[in-house]
């Protein structure tokens, strides 16, 4: 119930392999990376300012810059709010004025830090309330007997346009979709692709594609394959990470009746 | 599932759907559950709603099962209702708002879109004076065709159906069905209904049918509510 | 009007309605019947409907009463009526719960709160009638103040705001502003949080709650501005 409450699991997963994927997690501002870090720290939010949360803040920043992310100006006023307060730290004691200035800049980010916490676990237990439409549901209640004229209904045009949309979504929702583009049925393609490897014996992936310009082409020859893949009748397999991948047909098994 | 549990998951469901609901889309959506013991738990439900204090009753209606208000009370809940006009409930809502953008069709064309028999939903739009009779479809059966009212326009506060909101997705979605060549229609319905092999000519966009065909009141001819029952 | 009567005829009004009926409007609706005998009556279809094995249960709800099914059964209803459960993404669900807790509320007000820029998603709240504008601050540039609706209520079965969940931190962030001696950003939040001391207690009587207490949240005031139309 509260997986969409839960962060985002953070993995900078930038390490040279630039042909693989990763999940980039995704923060709902800066607050909320904060507080994601101080949990992984299993720190209190009392120690936002600890230098580990700063690294690896700056660290998350840098990550998003290296993808040639943009990162949204309230990370960066962040990432300036707590290099604030870690020079104001490094200040020799002495400099009680600039202690105080960054005590005072961390009680403040303490402070912002809690309530935005209160109000997720707020949302979470709001969350975890039986809700109407998911856990429960009302009765629409009973029309007015009799012919009482229209005009006594409470409606706006934007209740039509939503009731249209639901039906419309209900519809494209339970219409089995056969992906079809441009003029390139997914359908034939299978047989194309079939032969191809009936030739071969194995085929490597990209040679499958050779000699296609066409975009759609290769979408569709892609798809087609897929559906191969999951039908059983085709299987890819791979020479380690990043190499090539080879595609073989799977003889069909012997039917018992023949 | 056991015979209380039954009976108290139909009372939700019965509830839930404001439509009159078959004992066929019952017996759908509690698959677990023999047909027998559907009927069993029914017959219970409805003595329990049955008994002299209850202020709802579980009748036996055309479509199906249905929960009503007892006819005792008919005057407060009048009462009542007036003091605060009621929302349209989401079925009358979905199937005004289908023959606002598709008009004039047919009922097994907003069947085929809604996914449920609309009968008593049109019969009630009908009474309501939201929606109109206007003409039988050329197909196999002449159906009756469908179309909003001058009310109708009223009530959404509308001066005539070039009003009506745009809906991108109403394109999207034609276009989605058209790719894929099946499925209910969207436009054309009359094409790839297998009810209609052909029609009249439908206006392709909702902003074309025009609004003086609102004009007359057409109501010589209520729909059958034809008694279909799964 | 014998007491038998009374809570069928309640029964029958508040299934009628189908949105939450307040103790107000029933008491309007069934002048002759003091409000006294009404709670009564209320207090004891509660209990009826609260049986195990039943289908419906009687939840007070945004100010007033409402039918609803079962929590157990959500699955076959779902399935029954083949709708999706609302989308209630963690973006839309804090800034809800911000404005719940907060209202009336600027959107640079909830910004501040979030640390991000909340422009889309107050947009899809009004959409989706969980907010509502609710008038403007009188502050430089004359924001628009955003409040919740009797429809947040009604999602999340809340019978009134003081309903919302308790905010555990409350102590704990006072106690650190405090420490600081320096405001949060927004000005004396403390002021308008649902566990203040004022707070009508509600656990005794559900009949009790006063309409007063939630002016803001009645079903008897049309509800502002709509927001937008589509």
């Amino acid at each position: 119930m509260s997986e969409e409450i839960e962060p985002a699991v953070f993995k900078p997963s930038v390490d040279g392999d630039p042909g693989r994927r990763f999940r980039l997690p995704v923060f709902e501002g800066p607050l909320d990376l904060l507080l994601h870090l101080i949990k992984r720290s299993e720190l209190d939010v009392h120690e936002v300012t600890a230098s580990v949360i700063t690294e690896q803040y700056l660290e998350y920043l840098e990550m998003l810059d290296s993808l040639n992310l943009e990162v949204a100006g309230e990370y960066l006023v962040m990432a300036a709010t707590l290099l604030l307060i870690k020079s104001f730290s490094l200040l020799p004691h002495a400099d009680a004025e600039g202690a105080e200035e960054g005590e005072e800049l961390k009680g403040d980010l303490v402070a912002r830090l809690l309530e935005y916490q209160r109000y997720r676990e707020a949302a979470e237990k709001l969350l975890a309330r039986s809700i109407l439409g998911r856990d429960v549901f009302g009765a629409p209640g009973e029309p007015i007997e009799e012919d009482s004229p229209a005009a006594t209904y409470r409606v706006t045009l934007f209740d039509l346009v939503e009731a249209l949309r639901a039906v419309l979504k209900r519809v494209t929702d339970q219409t089995p979709r056969e992906i079809t583009l441009r003029d390139i049925p997914v359908a034939q393609c299978i047989p194309l692709i079939l032969e191809a490897l009936a030739q071969g014996g194995r085929v490597e992936f990209a040679a499958l594609f050779a000699g296609f310009h066409d975009r759609p082409l290769v979408v569709a020859t892609f798809l087609a394959l897929l559906e191969l893949i999951r039908r059983g009748q085709v299987r890819a397999r791979q020479e380690g990470r990043c190499g090539t991948i080879w595609l073989d047909r799977i003889a069909p098994e012997p039917t018992p009746s023949a | 599932m056991e015979p209380q549990r039954i009976k108290a998951t139909l009372e939700s469901l019965i509830f839930a759907s404001g439509e009159p609901v078959s004992l066929a889309r019952l017996a759908a959506t509690l698959e677990v559950v023999p047909r027998d013991e559907l009927r069993k738990a029914l017959s219970e439900l409805t003595i329990e709603y049955s008994g002299a204090g209850r202020g709802i009753v579980l009748e036996q209606v055309a479509g199906g099962f249905q929960f009503r208000t007892a006819k005792d009370h008919a005057f407060y809940v009048r009462k009542l209702l007036a003091t605060k006009p009621p929302r349209l409930s989401r079925p009358l809502m979905e199937t005004v708002a289908i023959i606002a953008y598709r008009q004039p069709i047919t009922r097994p064309e907003i069947e085929a879109l809604r996914g449920v028999d609309c009968a008593a939903v049109i019969e009630t739009l009908l009474e309501r004076r939201m929606v109109r009779v206007a003409g039988r479809k050329d197909a196999p059966g002449r159906p009756l065709l469908y179309a909003t009212t001058p009310e109708f326009l009223e009530l959404f506060g509308l001066s005539d159906l070039n009003g009506l909101p745009d809906l991108s997705e109403l394109r999207e979605v034609e276009a989605a069905i058209e790719a894929v060549g099946a499925g209910p229609p969207i436009d054309e319905p009359d094409k790839r209904l297998p009810a209609a092999p052909e029609a009249p000519d439908l206006g392709s966009s909702q902003a074309e049918s025009s609004p003086a065909s609102h004009q007359a009141q057409s109501r010589e001819e209520p729909s059958g509510p034809s008694s279909k029952q799964g």
